[in-house]
């Protein structure tokens, strides 16, 4: 029994789907590979401490290996470094540390990368219509949001877009609001945008339940048809919403992929003593059924056989 | 013990009350008997338990032992419903109202008058007006010099409150009035209109338990007098025989009760 | 400094009870004509129904927290009680195939029995209401994501959706939701002002140990009160599987702070006894007028956190001193 | 059902005040024992060096909110303040090279100003303490992302770290932060109950009418306890910036509902005048148990906020029984 | 008006108070006048406007108009710690007591005795032994049967609170005592202790103002009687040569002050 390989696994929260998918995927894969897996999660994006305890709480309790999907990327590092001085192996999942080489290894896909591709998609698609561009962003602070609507914006051509900063450069954004990656709140959200410009014609979400609920307020508008929305994650729900013509084009990403693979690495270490290391990208595809020249992308039927649920 | 077994049945008996709260006794074996229609006097020094005696005959406190009888039939009161739904009405000496509430809405609070259609009586819709109506009456009986009944509680004044509390109980009675100092805040004229008014409940048939330090007060009103003392009855005294400076001796403990003559017990 | 008036506990030097609803009324008027000179699209109809519809779900919890705080209670639960509803209702009708109007009974009859939980908790086993909300809240939304598995349910026959379909007046598309609510505001008026159990409500949040003594059964009423507080949960749960179009099992996560505060700004008392469901009506639209307003003026999303803390503020010191006057 | 006592309000019949630590505590031993059953990982001087740092910030911030909460108030803005602080202190120590102790010493005096602020609104404006500190919560937490630019400041002085360092007891390391926050306690502590500002403290609480006959200033005692909650979030975003080793600018969600958690688990009384200091460690150390326990027995993290539901629903119902018999 | 000028000069003085409450007028123009060492008793209805008068006084109320004079000079009381500042102590009607603190500490309320040393003076510590002690010695002034001085105030019975309030007025008075109602809720006995205290306090040369509804107490103790109806004062009896009977048809509005001879004013 004490030879069990305890690996833990840190999520942002336990609301989200993508991290129940996560949760998911690394306990099919430690039961598979008879490991016991611990898990915790943030009491809400962006709750620091709340990993910093998990951590603690995890080695105390005999992890070896622990996967964490950081809330704070910065704020985190401190209690990593403590951590791996006890010898723990730790693997970030999805969400990069800063500096990247304060964990042993990084198993994600690149989140402004999956913004570039929706952007890149959305600037062909949109042809040479003048795009008025609505956002529903997330939580303000929080980096996922900043780097997939940046993202989104330098590729959908704008300049001078940095990676980290929530830049309001372009004047064609011209409503953001908070969706709270809800699809109640993006729906609010969306509302409030069209009554402010009814104009708007493309619109970027930073998740797909906010997407679903962008619709939901176009719809109701009567504006479904002519309005463009783009989103990232590729759940199941939302790739189907792809299929639907609901969504637009959505980067997909593989937390199932990563989780597994942080659990594969975790019960390696634990036999052998040997660390993962470096950067594994997990990979983003753009799911569309509308491919545009000079974006590459797979349909609908990929993303369902590829999507992270039921 | 004084107590003596009357001719008539007794309205309401109580036997060995006993209270405590943590260290102190409240009551200590309280015996109590209530006549048929009689004012009874409750007297006795501060803290000497007549608060906690009277709560228990209204259900507001279930003692830790002891008996209460009513109508010589034994029972449990277990909350102040229960006592109110035998027709027990009391004024307590806290008072119990809601201060938010209007002066309407403290009397009939608990059993509020309500429309006569189906639709109303099914959703308990209030007749605020027959409330009012009938709460100026109620109040009237008292002449208090108050404006409006639909004034807030609180905006009275002390003694105008404690008329609110005791018109309540009054109205409501149908087997015993219990007031707990009833005229403690009220001024003469307000005082002696509650002496009537205490008069008139007794004449309509029902007994009544009259708390109060007014010596005058109690030597008007009562046909006997509960001397409390110390937790329990200490003896029942008749106020026609007995002078005022007597009974203050026995309450105070200065006067033993086996001292007294047998025509000044009742 | 005036003196409070004759009071039990004094409690009014700190907080004078509303017992009009004249000071958020005024707040509200004056935010409206600050925003209409913000944006020519703010003074339109279609600005109501936008709020009326957005605001709606969180309204009808208000009306429930209403009750509860009129009792000196509050409910931590109920935005994740209103999202466990939401769940049952769309997984028993999309997924067991239950026919849609018989699922929304299952819904509000599972919010219906954790409300009155909520009540014997509080009750029978003498717990703080804060304390016995937390505990539920905690217990409810691991149900209600370990139930959904976190899955959004989609795909909802059109009875579910009703409430989130709109009719027209004068050519603006209100929705039926919105209409609900309002509905139910009357309702609660007419139950609070009205009713003899209404006023028991009053009374035992005013002076529990008299409530008691005046021979109200002052258990039985709060667990009734928790209990329909979690009716109108479930409620609010229909109205936002009708606007959403879903069931959300990330829903409810913001509802109680937003529904206390729709509360508190209408007038009602944190202590309990005072207040007026209406004003609660009032403190929800004033939210959701900023939230709109400060979206047509086109402010920033952090700027608008900024600036709401600044109106809840102004609006509640307009308030006091329209009564200081008074 | 037993009589509450003759009570002012009567509020007691509803919920009993604390006034031993002896509920929680036996609430706290059933948990330990519990735990201890479930891994042997469990009773070591480890687990308890974890708890107490874990919850040395929540602690010292329910230590400022149980002042509040005894004044009969509640302060929502407690974790946003201490988000701000901690910005305030590792910003003007890194980006402007402000001398440490110097740079501490400015967080503290925004901390302790804006608590001062909460005080005159709920004072001068007499906006209910629910709205002042919901309003100051929108605005703290949106200058706080603006000022920071929603950036994790970084790359501090060790100075700044101090209080996340630890010093060995038998072995276990402990922090200097979970010192502190025992430290705090006792002067809390002391405070409350062998000081005339202290008293004052309750008397306000429990019948503020009867306060200000009696003389006691009870405007300035409110601002300065305001105050000084405000002083105790900068010193818990002290303790946080040391055991984080950075400036969060999203810290502090959470921290307004645990921290009330810890006071009203402790036995203190939402509707103030009664309570306890020692029983706001308690709830803490509880809450911080569970957590570690939890985590420890290998529970999953969705079930961890199922189960703490329903032991801080036991909890609170062991303080009741233990009351009821004694 | 039977205002008179005095030959000694006054310790209060008030002239033309008025208070509004919404709709009602509490005051209407009062006046108020308080001899050196003497015992003024302050009579009248319920409602008549006796407690917003003394609150007045005490700077609980500020009234909407009228001047406060104390030793002649002209006074703005803008809070309770103002007139406290004086040496006036008030005992309120509704009692001011915080009902979850101990009797000890109710008494010392807003003036704890703290410990000598400069860190205790500092930080205000409270010498609790002391309080306890003095506490004891205050109480026991006035015999009323309480065990523990670290009682909670909200355990004692309706009689035993004002025994605490009254203790606590006396104890700290320099200048004025102010009792509204001190006896209403008292024993026999209890009341008499408190008679006797209000006579010691005025043998040590401080007037007190005492309002009281028990006619017996005001004739046993009072210098002069302060008249209260409808807000004003209607006149200022010598109790030594006008007869209860009388001073209760003055105060009911029975009988017009202008009807009494020149020597039952005072
Ligand atoms: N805070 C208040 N708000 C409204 N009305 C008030 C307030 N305080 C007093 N009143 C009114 O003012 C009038 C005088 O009240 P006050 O308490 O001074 O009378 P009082 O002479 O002391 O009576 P009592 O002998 O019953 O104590 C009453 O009619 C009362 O209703
Ligand atoms: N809830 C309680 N908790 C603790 N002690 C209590 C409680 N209720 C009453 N007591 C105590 O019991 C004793 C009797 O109180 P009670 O109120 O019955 O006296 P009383 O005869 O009505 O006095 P009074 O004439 O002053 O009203 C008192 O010593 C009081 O302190
Ligand atoms: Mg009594
Ligand atoms: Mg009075």
């Amino acid at each position: 029994q004490s030879s069990q390989p305890v690996i833990g696994l840190i999520t942002k929260t336990d609301t989200n789907p993508f991290f129940v998918k996560m949760k998911e995927g690394a306990q099919k894969e430690a039961t598979r590979l008879g490991a016991k897996l611990l898990t915790a999660a943030g009491k809400t994006d962006g709750d620091n401490a709340g990993q910093v305890a998990a951590i603690e709480n995890m080695v105390a309790a005999g992890a070896k290996t622990i996967m964490i999907t950081a809330s704070d990327s910065k704020a985190i590092v401190p209690a990593i470094a403590k951590a791996r001085a006890a010898g723990v192996m730790v693997i970030a999942l999805d969400t990069p540390t800063e500096p990247a080489s304060a964990v042993d290894a990084l198993f994600a896909t690149d989140n402004y990368n999956a913004g570039l591709l929706i952007g890149q998609w959305a600037k062909k698609a949109m042809g040479n219509k003048k795009a008025v561009i609505a956002a529903m962003d997330y939580n303000p602070g929080q980096p996922v949001g900043v780097l997939r609507h940046n993202g989104f914006l330098a590729g959908f051509g704008v300049k001078g877009i940095t990676p980290t900063m929530l830049t309001q450069v372009d004047t064609s954004v011209v409503c953001s609001q908070n969706s709270f990656g809800d699809q109640a709140k993006g729906q609010t959200a969306m509302e409030n945008c069209l009554q402010k410009n009814p104009d708007i014609n493309l619109v970027y979400t930073i998740n797909e339940p906010a997407a679903a609920g962008a619709y939901q307020a176009l719809k109701a508008a009567g504006k479904e048809k002519d309005v463009l929305i783009v989103s990232v994650d590729g759940g199941c729900a939302g790739v189907r919403n792809v299929e639907a013509g609901v969504i637009g084009a959505t980067s997909q990403q593989y937390p199932l992929k990563m989780a597994a693979m942080g659990v594969t690495a975790g019960v390696n270490y634990a036999k052998t003593g040997k660390k993962v290391s470096g950067y594994t990208d997990t990979g983003v595809n753009l799911i569309t059924n509308k491919p545009v020249s000079g974006v590459k992308s797979q349909d609908g039927k990929y993303g369902l056989a590829n999507c992270w649920g039921q | 013990m004084t107590a003596q077994i009357p001719s008539a049945p007794l309205v309401m008996e109580a036997r060995g009350l006993v209270k405590r709260y943590g260290q102190v006794t409240a009551m200590d074996g309280a015996d109590f008997e209530l006549r048929p229609g009689e004012i009874l006097a409750v007297i006795g020094d501060n803290g000497a338990g007549k608060s906690s005696l009277i709560k228990a005959l209204s259900g507001a406190v279930v003692p830790d032992e002891g008996q209460i009888f009513l109508d010589g039939k034994l029972v449990h009161f277990r909350s102040p419903i229960d006592a109110r739904k035998e027709g027990i009405e009391t004024v307590y000496q806290d008072l119990a109202v809601a201060p938010a509430m209007t002066i309407a809405e403290n009397l009939f609070l608990g059993r509020e008058i309500l429309r006569p259609d189906p639709f109303s009586r099914f959703f308990r819709v209030l007749d605020k007006k027959k409330m009012h109506d009938e709460a100026v009456r109620h109040m009237q009986g008292l002449q208090f010099a108050i404006k409006s009944m639909s004034q807030p509680v609180e905006t009275l004044s002390g003694g105008q409150r404690q008329g609110v509390a005791v018109a309540r109980s009054a109205a409501f009675a149908r087997h015993v009035v219990i007031m707990d100092e009833p005229t403690a805040a009220l001024g003469v004229r307000e005082g002696n209109m509650v002496l009537d008014l205490i008069r008139k409940v007794r004449d309509s048939g029902l007994p009544v338990i009259l708390i109060s330090h007014n010596m005058p007060h109690v030597f008007e009103i009562a046909d006997r007098i509960h001397v409390h003392r110390q937790g329990k009855r200490a003896a029942v005294l008749n106020p026609k025989n007995i002078s005022m400076a007597d009974t203050v001796a026995v309450m105070t403990g200065a006067l033993s009760p086996e001292a007294l003559s047998a025509d000044m017990l009742a | 400094m005036t003196s409070p008036p004759i009071s039990e506990k004094g409690r009014m030097g700190f907080r004078a009870p509303s017992l009009t609803t004249l000071g958020p009324l005024i707040a509200l008027l004056l935010a409206c004509i600050f925003f209409a000179t913000q944006s020519d699209r703010f003074l339109t109809s279609q600005t109501l129904s936008l709020v009326l519809s957005q605001i709606s779900f969180v309204a009808v919890i208000a009306i429930g927290q209403t009750l509860v705080i009129l009792t000196a209670g509050i409910d931590l639960s109920c935005g994740f009680i209103m999202a466990l509803g939401s769940i049952v209702m769309t997984k028993f009708a999309v997924d067991y195939g239950v026919p849609p109007f018989l699922a929304i009974l299952c819904g509000l009859a599972v919010t219906t029995a954790i409300g009155a939980l909520n009540g014997l908790l509080i009750t029978r086993l003498r717990l703080p209401p804060f304390i016995a909300t937390l505990g539920m809240l905690g217990i409810v939304q691991a149900i209600t994501l370990i139930y959904s598995n976190s899955q959004t349910v989609s795909g909802l026959p059109n009875t579910l959706n009703f409430l989130g379909s709109t009719f027209k007046i004068l050519g603006t598309p209100f929705t039926y939701g919105a209409v609900l609510m309002l509905l139910l505001f009357g309702v609660a008026w007419f139950f609070l002002t009205r009713t003899a159990p209404g006023r028991h409500v009053y009374a035992v949040g005013n002076n529990p140990e008299a409530a008691r003594l005046s021979g109200i059964p002052t258990t039985k009423l709060l667990i009734s009160v928790y209990a329909i507080a979690g009716l109108l949960y479930g409620i609010a749960a229909l109205i936002l599987v009708g606007r959403v179009g879903a069931g959300d099992p990330n829903a409810g996560q913001t509802e109680n702070l937003e529904s206390i505060t729709a509360v508190v700004l209408g007038g009602t008392s944190l202590f309990g006894g005072r207040g007026n469901v209406l004003g609660t009506l009032l403190g929800a639209v004033i939210v959701g007028v900023f939230r709109v307003g400060l979206t047509l003026a086109g402010v920033n999303s952090i700027y608008q956190v900024l600036v709401t803390g600044i109106l809840i503020i102004l609006a509640v010191a307009t308030d006091q001193f329209s009564r200081r006057k008074a």
